[in-house]
């Protein structure tokens, strides 16, 4: 009862923050790696600077339901400045700091921002640059003020102003922050999450204090987290991962989250760190794989033969070991001498060997990449899940990891496979609405409170995890009336280090096709190798030995599909390699570096018409944005394969020889 | 000043220039190879013991006649020369000179070793039938010269003259000259930096040989042929490590400084000053000039 | 092992040996002639009363460093111990002193190393006999005085001393200034530096000075130098005399026929026509165990080397006698050192007639007799001659010297005097 | 940036001539730097700028002539007591330490405000650990400053050219001076990296009030950054004023035009 | 591979800037001074301690003091013999005239008068750089060994020049002398030893030691920014020569117990030191150690291994273990310049990438 008077109490995240006040002041709240170190304060004085700025923040205008941007990489005082708002009763609405500036224009409109807190320079120039448009934006506050000092703007101020401003209308209005917190409460909106979403504008997404705030305690008592974890925040603010990892579960289970001192030392930090409790999307983690492995190319022989050798024996046990599956004493003494020389030092060197639970999430991980880390025994898992429901849908139980499901619902979730085969869910962090857009908000969320995911799936019959195929508006037919799930044969694809990006195209046709985007890196350290010159993307892209490269990935992708019944039609008779690599500033991605098919198929015409064809080249011209926002054509023969499409039989005969 | 103490004064400053000769011979190695690879060899002093060795080695154990057993030794310097390219100085390139002095350090350590297990630590007689004792004629008139020393002089004298036509005149001296100014000019000559070391320091070994030779007649040949080596350092700083000239002349004012300070002076004070009364002398020149006597002057820039 | 209890105990004896570095030349006869009779003694007679010796070489390249780690590398060699130490340098010499009276092993530092250590009673652990560089300097002079006609002569000569400019080259200094105060000659010391390859200004220094007698203190390289530069200066090598140390083959053969008549001090003959190296020929170089080349067997520093094995297992020998035991320690050894009485009849069962001189010792004099002879080198038929009678030291100008040095190194290390009744 | 007019004159150069032997390098030069300002010195090669900078910071003493450094006259100093009252610079060839950290190179930078003797130091204990946190904290800011976190700890004698210059720059910054000087910061750099260099220029001169005198041959540089340029050639003065009045200068355009030089 | 650094993050300057940043260097430090204070001294004889770790010792406190002025400053010096001579004379000097002073101050003392001597020597190096100024320095070498041979004074007038240490003790324990037992000997040098290394390490990483390195690295450089060569390069040959000194004072008094000026602390000292450095790692507190044990403890165990070992004869013994010690030199030197401080600290950056080959 009391306990349950307590949790009630605490719903809200300056109330959080209060109640750490009181558990745990001296413990760690925040860090940044700063000046060389890691500033560090504790929850004392983070509630000191917040109480200060929230102060602050009233005193600029900031009032209930108002709008606080919130720009910048991952700093304590931005998301100080979420909890000052929340304080207040106001909105935070972090945005993707890498965005230019007409994006920013877009939801900086379409959420009524009043009051922007930025990073620096850069962050204000571009709102500067918009600020005609968003009519709504009343001040600017920045951290950094370098390069600002001859800025002559009224409306734009300092981190310290602001704070300085609270600290003395704090002064003069003492009880004002606390009544602030206490007419807060667990149905007022928390945040504003915008989705990328592949079409259209981005929707924000309306969180409630409740949502977040259950949604995480759900989380840390599934995963059994403690206020001692170490957590690296280092994703982007405004993606809801990041909210609810590195700011709601900290201020729900107390733990201390650092922040990088660059995104150039990200690797460093993280190793000083080394978080506990870790959370990536798979191209990071596929990312580290693959500077593992070039790494490692470049050891001494015998090092090379070690590593192989280990690396070797823990794709077979490691795995089991890790999910408690009992193995021959052999195996368990050899996996635990490779320990000693090469499990563990790899996973110092990754600053990875403190972490009790890695996540990932957000896309399909290979299964190569997924057994990798877990061979060397670390708790990686994935989970599936949502902004519109604070994350959490599916997530794999300990014990229980397979790298083609994303597991049993999480705390609270229900789940049904609707009649499409579409997946749709109900929990405790279903969102309030979109905002300002209630049409999509009814198309997304029903009465009864179940949403849809727009991704298609099923359980599986032997364990019960839930399985993704692909987004169901994605999953069509071919000519021949067989399923067509182009984003689960991308996934497999982009799962060889080689295949940076894949588009297919199949939906309505006879068979697919696919465009490829080679992973530069790969490929390039790959030709380096062999010594094949070549100056750029574009050239490598049409090397001979680089398309026989990838015929080989498209091949094992056919064989894998030909065994099964249900994708056996869907192999791929005919690829090309793009000249240009999909880029969100043209538009081919989304921020968050999602395919936006559509978009893609339209631009391309010629070339996916080419690949309908007999052609074996196609030329193509395309617009392309440069960094520095100039734009200038590309123009490029591009070279089309066919691939080696297996008869069903044939593939499992195969298989069982 | 009588007649007397004025033949003296001149007989100690005529020795103190002999003596100086007998320096620069061993100085002359040193800046040979200083001039063409930037290393101080350390090995200089050993390297002449090791050539006298050879050279008493050969006329010894096996009968060779004088000439022979002079050529014999010049391609044992040589062949010496060509491995320490190979062995030592190829893996060394562009390392910094203090590192290429200790190597030449642990060079000397190997050769000494080499040459005690070869030709046993025994003090070696060396006659080659050069000329020894007081010049007669001039001891006659009151004044003692050294004929051994008066022979070292006029072979340093042949040997400088001959170096200098080798510098001079023929392709690879002026090779080695580059090789001093430019590594990457000394290319364009068309000859490589390996062949430019082993001859530097083939010829370096020959020059070590005649050291040898003349120091070993005087004392017989023995280990401590190899400390003369101390006896070349005052006179390399006083003349310049990349010059011959400087060498020779830097030699004759350290033996005559040394023999005339030891001389008037060292009686007052308990004598054997002319080690550091050398080494000081060379450092008082350096004061004034800090790069030697015939170094360039350095004009700094940033 | 086999040959019965007595041989199971061995005799430790380590040889600080220098067959390397700058004064090589001099240490490899000396060690030849040290081991060649102990080697002798064990293939002869099986050892020393039936004790097997145990050579225990060790390498100092006469460096003091070196010298201190043999020494306590071998200091506890085998069941004995070292029963004795022959440091063969005057740096390792007093390196030793200290630490072997704290050891009790005896050294035997044979004519050089520490010249007061001939006070027994200050120096209980060190013998130097049968003479000192100070007994050998006075002995110069006497040969000088008898030479010009009487000590009376020497008033107003000129004697100079060219000496290596070390502890060891100025050891006779002070004797000499005493002597010359007392005779009246004039004294002129000059220096030669380590190495001393080149003393072209010493030997100027000496036509300038013209001093009727020269001395010579030398060591090493030094020596052929002094001997050529003083051959080309025309100074007379009848008139040139070098310490037991500046008077070996080695040292004159370089200057070839120049260095005929050169002299120079020493404490036993020369040459090889003794019974005893007649048996080290035939019991240990017929066996192939010899460690030098036959034909220098008998130069002068491999008798050196020879004469010291020889008083050093007599000692040994004594040792055994007094205690009644074979299985002696350095303890004993130094007891058999003060009780040693080699006289003419035992150098004669020794094979070394009329080799070396007598020598007793005691427990207050651990110099033995200190007489030296002269010796003089036959360019032509390149042999040693001892060309005079062994004369005894000036002991009134030794003596009191060797009482305030030992007293002063008493003083400052807090030795206290034994008693020696 | 037009603040030079109200600003006093932090560095004047009166009639400076120096020579080597025979070779003048620098003749009857004389101008002035006022407080805050950018200066630039141009030229073609061998026209004296370096020779100029190394005057002023007294590496070499000209045989006549005098300079004025706020406020005190003299012939020539020491170059340290150069750095003691305020002037800092940078190297055509990069001087860095090479055997020393970044970090290092720049706490270099501040010996001078560092006083510990060697007895607090060899303890490191007390004022000496304290002055070294406080100054440790005031390079860190600098690193900040210049963005080069990541390389903190590296030795500098292997980074690439560009970072090396701006560590170069960050050592210069760490003594807090006056008057900075810099030696064609932006030689062998390409685009990217002169305009972060630029960028840092401006910023240090802006952020911290910083004079800066520059020698730089990349003309389009010059005129963006400059306050007033000043134009050397064969060690007489050529011009000197306003960039725009020195481009239309008829002596420079001779200078760059009529003699070829290496430079574009 | 050993490493294990993650998690290992600061939060403050003084834990970043410590000595040792990292924690598993911290433990390997405390088992080398257990082993060093607590294990050492009663697992090893006599002999070890006397002949082997005491001058192993006693060089590296030397070597020390060298690279300060060589390793640290960029100033070469072959003087090193002559320092140490300095040192030595004047701890005889002191401990016959002060005894009641008791030894470590003597020590210390004779450290302060090196200090002050060498500073006067290092004067020439204001305008005098690198090989010039090494045989420059030896101009201090023959002149201290001369006058130390020659001044009776300096040697109380005894009759070889001898000088001998007279017995002293810390806490009535005899530290000198013949009496003086290795343990004790060995306490008190390793006590002096560990200490002025952390000292030397501290300056080191402090102003002073950044402004010698300075100065070595690019000596206009940093003259322009405010480093005064004056005071940095006489500081580097006060601090260099204090160390040396006391060395010296401990190479005469605890080791050897007596010693003559001409033979213990010829030319041959300071090149063997110097070479200490240059084979251990110039620049480099850890070298210091490094190089005296390749040049002390290596050749000894050599030479038993071969004469105990294989019974080879001592003579032959030396000459292979002259040529073995060459060869190494060489082969170090080719595999790795910097020294064998650098190739450990290699060793250990692989380590920390383990498995990763960068």
């Amino acid at each position: 009862m009391n306990q349950q008077d307590k949790d009630t109490a605490l719903d809200t995240f300056p109330k959080l923050l209060q109640s750490h006040v009181l558990e745990r002041p001296t413990r760690d709240a925040i860090r940044e790696k700063d000046l060389g170190i890691w500033q560090s304060w504790t929850w004392v004085e983070a509630a000191a600077e917040i109480r200060a700025l929230a102060c602050g923040l009233a005193q600029l205008g900031l009032q209930r339901g108002d709008k606080l941007a919130i720009i910048g990489d991952n700093r304590p005082r931005l998301y100080w400045g979420m909890t000052a708002a929340q304080s207040l009763g106001a909105i935070p609405v972090p945005l993707y700091q890498d965005s230019v500036a007409d994006e920013m224009a877009y939801v900086l409109d379409n959420a009524d921002v009043k009051i922007a807190l930025v990073e620096n320079q850069e962050q204000v120039d571009k709102i500067l640059e918009i600020m005609e448009r968003c009519p709504q934006i009343e001040h600017i506050i920045y951290d950094e003020p370098r390069g600002l000092r001859d800025y002559e703007h009224d409306f734009l101020h300092s981190y310290e102003q602001v704070q300085q401003l609270g600290i003395g209308y704090d002064h003069d209005h003492p009880d004002f922050y606390d009544r602030e917190i206490a007419a807060g409460n667990g149905s007022d909106i928390s945040i504003m999450l915008y989705t990328s979403g592949t079409t259209g504008n981005p929707k924000g997404v309306m969180l409630s204090n409740d949502n977040v705030i259950i949604t995480a305690r759900n989380g840390i008592e599934r995963e059994n987290l403690t206020a001692d974890e170490e957590v690296l925040a280092y994703l982007p603010m405004a993606w809801v991962g990041d909210n609810l990892f590195s700011y709601a579960q900290s201020f729900v289970a107390g733990f201390c989250v650092s922040c990088p001192e660059d995104a150039s030392t990200v690797h460093h930090d993280l190793r000083e760190i080394g978080p506990t409790y870790y959370f990536a999307p798979p191209a990071v983690y596929e990312n580290m794989l693959t500077h593992v492995m070039i790494r490692m190319e470049d050891a001494a022989q015998i090092k090379q033969k070690l590593f192989h050798y280990f690396m070797e024996h823990a794709r077979k046990v490691g795995g089991r070991i890790l999910n408690r599956e009992p193995v021959s004493l052999m195996d368990s003494m050899l996996y635990k001498l490779g320990n000693i020389l090469v499990y563990a030092p790899l996973k110092d060197v990754l600053g990875l060997s403190r972490t009790r639970l890695a996540y990932t999430a957000g896309e399909a991980i290979g299964p190569e990449l997924f057994d990798f880390y877990r061979s060397l025994g670390i708790n990686i898992k994935q989970l599936y899940g949502q902004t519109e429901c604070m994350v959490f849908v599916c997530v794999q139980p300990d014990g229980e990891v397979y790298a083609d499901t994303v597991g049993t619902p999480a705390i609270d979730v229900e789940i049904k496979i609707d009649d499409n085969g579409e997946i749709m869910y109900r929990s405790p962090g279903v969102f309030q609405s979109y905002y300002k857009n209630p049409e999509s908000t009814a198309s997304t969320k029903t009465e009864d409170g179940w949403v849809h995911t727009g991704d298609a799936g099923f359980f599986d019959e032997h364990n019960g995890h839930l399985k993704i195929i692909d987004r169901a508006k994605d999953v069509g037919k071919l000519n021949d009336g067989t399923l067509f799930a182009p984003k689960y044969i991308e996934n497999k694809l982009k799962f060889f280090s080689f295949v940076k990006e894949a588009v297919l195209f199949g939906n309505g046709r006879d068979h697919s096709t696919a465009f490829i985007n080679i992973d530069l890196n790969a490929v390039g350290n790959w030709a380096e190798r062999r010594g094949l010159a070549y100056s750029g993307y574009i050239d490598l892209a049409g090397l001979d030995e680089v398309y026989q490269l990838i015929n080989e990935c498209v091949n094992k992708v056919n064989r894998d599909l030909s065994a099964d019944s249900r994708l056996a039609n869907s192999q791929i008779h005919r690829f090309l390699i793009l000249h240009k690599e999909l880029d969100a500033d043209d538009g081919e991605l989304t921020r968050t570096a999602k395919v936006r098919r559509n978009f893609v198929e339209e631009r391309y015409t010629t070339l996916v018409d080419a690949l309908y064809s007999d052609r074996s080249e196609c030329h193509v011209e395309t617009q392309v944005t440069f960094e520095d926002g100039r734009t200038g054509s590309l123009a490029a023969d591009v070279r089309i394969c066919d691939a080696q499409v297996f008869a069903q039989a044939a593939a499992s005969q195969e298989a069982a020889a | 000043m009588n007649m007397l103490d004025f033949l003296f004064f001149i007989e100690v400053t005529l020795s103190g220039l002999m003596a100086g000769v007998m320096y620069s011979l061993v100085a002359l190695g040193f800046v040979l190879i200083f001039k063409a690879s930037g290393i101080f060899n350390f090995a200089q002093g050993v390297m002449a013991l090791f050539a006298a060795l050879t050279l008493v080695g050969l006329m010894e154990k096996f009968g060779f006649p004088i000439w022979l057993a002079i050529i014999g030794t010049i391609a044992v310097m040589i062949a010496l020369a060509w491995l320490i390219e190979r062995v030592m100085l190829r893996q060394l390139v562009n390392q910094e000179p203090i590192i290429l002095f200790m190597a030449t350090i642990g060079l000397a350590y190997v050769l000494e070793g080499m040459g005690d297990i070869l030709w046993g630590s025994d003090v070696k007689v060396l006659d080659l039938g050069i000329p020894q004792g007081a010049w007669e004629w001039l001891y006659d008139k009151g004044v003692y010269i050294e004929k051994l020393e008066m022979f070292a002089a006029g072979t340093a004298a042949i040997m400088v003259a001959f170096l200098a036509v080798f510098f001079q005149k023929t392709r690879i001296g002026r090779a080695l000259r580059a090789v001093a100014d430019d590594h990457q000019a000394a290319l364009s000559v068309g000859i490589s930096l390996h062949t430019i070391w082993v001859i530097v320091w083939s010829v370096a070994g020959i020059v070590a040989l005649v050291a040898g030779i003349m120091w070993g007649s005087k004392s017989g040949v023995q280990f401590s042929l190899s400390l003369i080596a101390l006896k070349a350092l005052p006179v390399l700083i006083l003349g310049g490590f990349t010059s011959v000239p400087g060498a020779i002349i830097g030699g004759m004012i350290i033996g005559v400084g040394e023999k005339l300070a030891e001389v008037y002076v060292g009686p007052f004070v308990g004598g054997a000053i002319e080690n550091w009364f050398a080494y000081m002398l060379a450092l008082a020149f350096l004061l004034f000039r800090p790069q030697g006597l015939f170094g360039e002057k350095i004009i700094e820039r940033v | 092992m086999i040959s019965g209890v007595a041989s199971a105990y061995e005799l430790v004896m380590p040889t600080l040996d220098y067959r390397t570095g700058p004064y090589a030349p001099n240490g490899i006869p000396f060690a030849n002639g040290y081991g060649d009779y102990l080697n002798m003694l064990n293939e002869r007679d099986g050892g020393i009363n039936g004790a097997r010796i145990s050579l225990v070489p060790c390498e100092t390249g006469y460096n003091t460093k070196k010298g201190v780690e043999c020494y306590e590398n071998t200091k506890g060699e085998g069941q004995s111990g070292a029963l004795v130490f022959q440091p063969l340098s005057t740096g390792i010499t007093y390196q030793l002193i200290p630490k072997a009276s704290v050891d009790e092993i005896p050294i035997f530092s044979m004519g050089y190393g520490r010249t007061s250590a001939a006070n027994g009673k200050v120096f209980p652990w060190v013998f130097n006999f049968p003479a000192t560089y100070w007994s050998q300097a006075t002995v110069f002079v006497q040969y000088i005085g008898e030479k010009e006609g009487g000590m009376a002569n020497l008033k107003g000569k000129k004697i100079a001393l060219v000496y290596h400019n070390s502890a060891y080259g100025k050891e006779p200094i002070r004797t000499l200034e005493k002597a010359a105060e007392k005779f009246g000659f004039e004294f002129l010391a000059l220096p030669v530096d380590h190495p001393g390859q080149e003393q072209k200004a010493t030997w100027l220094q000496i036509r300038r000075e013209k001093p009727d007698w020269v001395m010579m203190w030398g060591w090493g390289v030094m020596n052929q130098v002094a001997i050529k530069e003083a051959a080309s200066i025309r100074y007379p090598m009848d008139r040139f005399i070098g310490v037991w140390w500046s008077g070996s083959e080695n040292d004159v053969l370089p200057a070839g026929a120049a260095a005929d008549g050169y002299l120079s001090g020493a404490f036993h003959q020369p040459g090889d026509n003794f019974g005893a190296h007649d048996d080290i020929k035939k019991h240990v170089y017929d066996k192939g165990m010899g460690l030098g080349d036959r034909d220098r067997i008998g130069e002068v520093l491999y008798n050196r080397g020879l004469v010291a094995a020889m008083w050093t297992s007599e000692a040994i020998r004594t040792a055994m006698e007094i205690h009644g035991t074979n299985e002696i320690r350095g303890t004993h050894v130094r007891d058999g050192f003060e009780a040693l009485e080699v006289d003419e009849a035992r150098l004669k069962q020794l094979g070394l007639a009329n080799f070396t001189i007598p020598v007793k010792v005691t427990c207050e004099n651990h110099e033995g007799p200190g007489k030296v002879a002269l010796q003089q080198w036959d360019a032509k038929a390149k042999k040693w001659n001892l060309v005079s009678d062994f004369y005894d030291p000036l002991r009134d100008i030794t003596g009191p010297l060797i009482a305030e040095d030992s007293a002063m190194f008493a003083k400052e290390n807090n030795v206290s005097m034994r008693s020696c009744n | 940036m037009n603040r030079q007019n109200a600003a006093e004159t932090i560095l004047s150069v009166e009639n400076i001539s120096l020579s080597f032997g025979i070779m003048k390098v620098l003749d009857d030069i004389s101008f002035d730097i006022k407080r805050g300002e950018i200066r630039s010195i141009i030229g073609p090669n061998g026209a004296g700028k370096s020779s100029m900078l190394n005057v002023i910071n007294g590496f070499y003493h000209p045989q006549e002539g005098s300079i004025t450094f706020k406020g005190e006259t003299r012939k020539q100093m020491a170059p340290h007591v150069a750095a003691s009252h305020g002037i800092a610079r940078t190297f055509q060839n990069i001087a860095l330490f090479k055997g020393m950290s970044t970090l290092d190179n720049i706490m270099t930078g501040r010996n001078l405000k560092m006083k510990t003797n060697l007895f607090w130091q060899a303890l490191h204990l007390g004022p000496a650990r304290l002055e070294e946190l406080e100054n440790r904290e005031a390079a860190e800011q600098i690193i900040d400053f210049l963005d080069i976190q990541a390389i903190r700890k590296k030795p500098v004698g292997k980074l690439p050219y560009g970072l090396q210059k701006r560590v170069e720059l960050g050592r210069a910054l760490a003594a807090e001076p006056d008057l900075l000087l810099l030696d064609e910061p932006m030689a062998g750099m390409n685009s990217e990296e002169k305009e972060d260099m630029s960028r840092f220029i401006i910023d240090v001169n802006s952020q911290f009030g910083t004079t800066i005198a520059l020698i730089e041959h990349d003309m389009g540089v010059v005129m963006d950054l400059s306050d007033r340029v000043l134009v050397l050639d064969y060690g007489k003065q050529l011009a000197d004023g306003l960039p725009d009045e020195v481009r239309r200068n008829q002596d420079v355009i001779d200078a760059y035009l009529g003699v070829p030089h290496e430079h574009a | 591979m050993i490493y294990r650094e993650t998690g290992q993050f600061k939060a403050h300057y003084q834990d970043d800037q410590a000595l040792f940043p990292i924690d598993q260097d911290r433990y390997v430090i405390f088992g080398v001074l257990f082993v060093t204070f607590a294990l050492v001294p009663y697992l090893l004889n006599e002999y070890w301690l006397n002949a082997i770790l005491l001058p192993f010792l006693i060089y590296s406190l030397a070597a020390l003091g060298l690279n300060i002025l060589t390793g640290y400053c960029g100033q070469l010096s072959l003087g090193t013999g002559g320092f140490m001579a300095v040192g030595a004379f004047s701890v005889y000097k002191l401990m016959v005239a002060f005894p009641e002073l008791g030894f470590i101050p003597l020590v210390l003392l004779s450290g302060l008068i090196t200090a002050a001597v060498g500073t006067l020597f290092g004067l020439p190096s204001l305008r005098i750089k690198g090989f010039y100024l090494a045989v420059a320095t030896l101009a201090a070498q023959f002149f201290l060994i001369w006058l130390f041979n020659k001044v009776g004074w300096f040697f109380n007038y005894s009759a070889s020049g001898m000088i001998n240490a007279p017995p002293m003790t810390i806490f009535g324990v005899i530290v000198t002398g013949p009496e003086a037992n290795g343990v004790a000997k060995y306490y008190l040098v390793a006590g002096i030893v560990a200490v002025f290394a952390l000292a030397a390490k501290n300056i080191a990483r402090g102003r002073i030691g950044r402004n010698w390195m300075a100065i070595r690295d690019m000596d206009i450089a940093a003259e322009l920014i405010g480093v005064r060569p004056l005071v940095a390069k006489l500081s580097a040959f006060a601090v260099s020569s204090f160390y040396v000194g006391m060395a010296g004072a401990l190479y005469f008094a605890v080791w050897l117990g007596s010693a003559e000026p001409t033979e213990a602390f010829d030319i041959n000292q300071s090149f063997l030191v110097l070479f200490m450095i240059i084979i251990g790692g110039l620049g480099s507190v850890l070298g210091s150690f490094l190089g005296a044990a390749f040049l002390v403890i290596m050749p000894i165990l050599l030479k038993n291994i071969m004469v105990d070992g294989f019974g080879t004869d001592s003579a032959l013994a030396a000459h292979i273990e002259i040529i073995v010690v060459g060869v190494l030199i060489i082969g170090f030197l080719i595999v790795e310049p910097h020294g064998l401080a650098r190739l450990w600290r290699i060793a250990k950056e692989k380590m920390r990438l383990w498995p990763f080959p960068y």
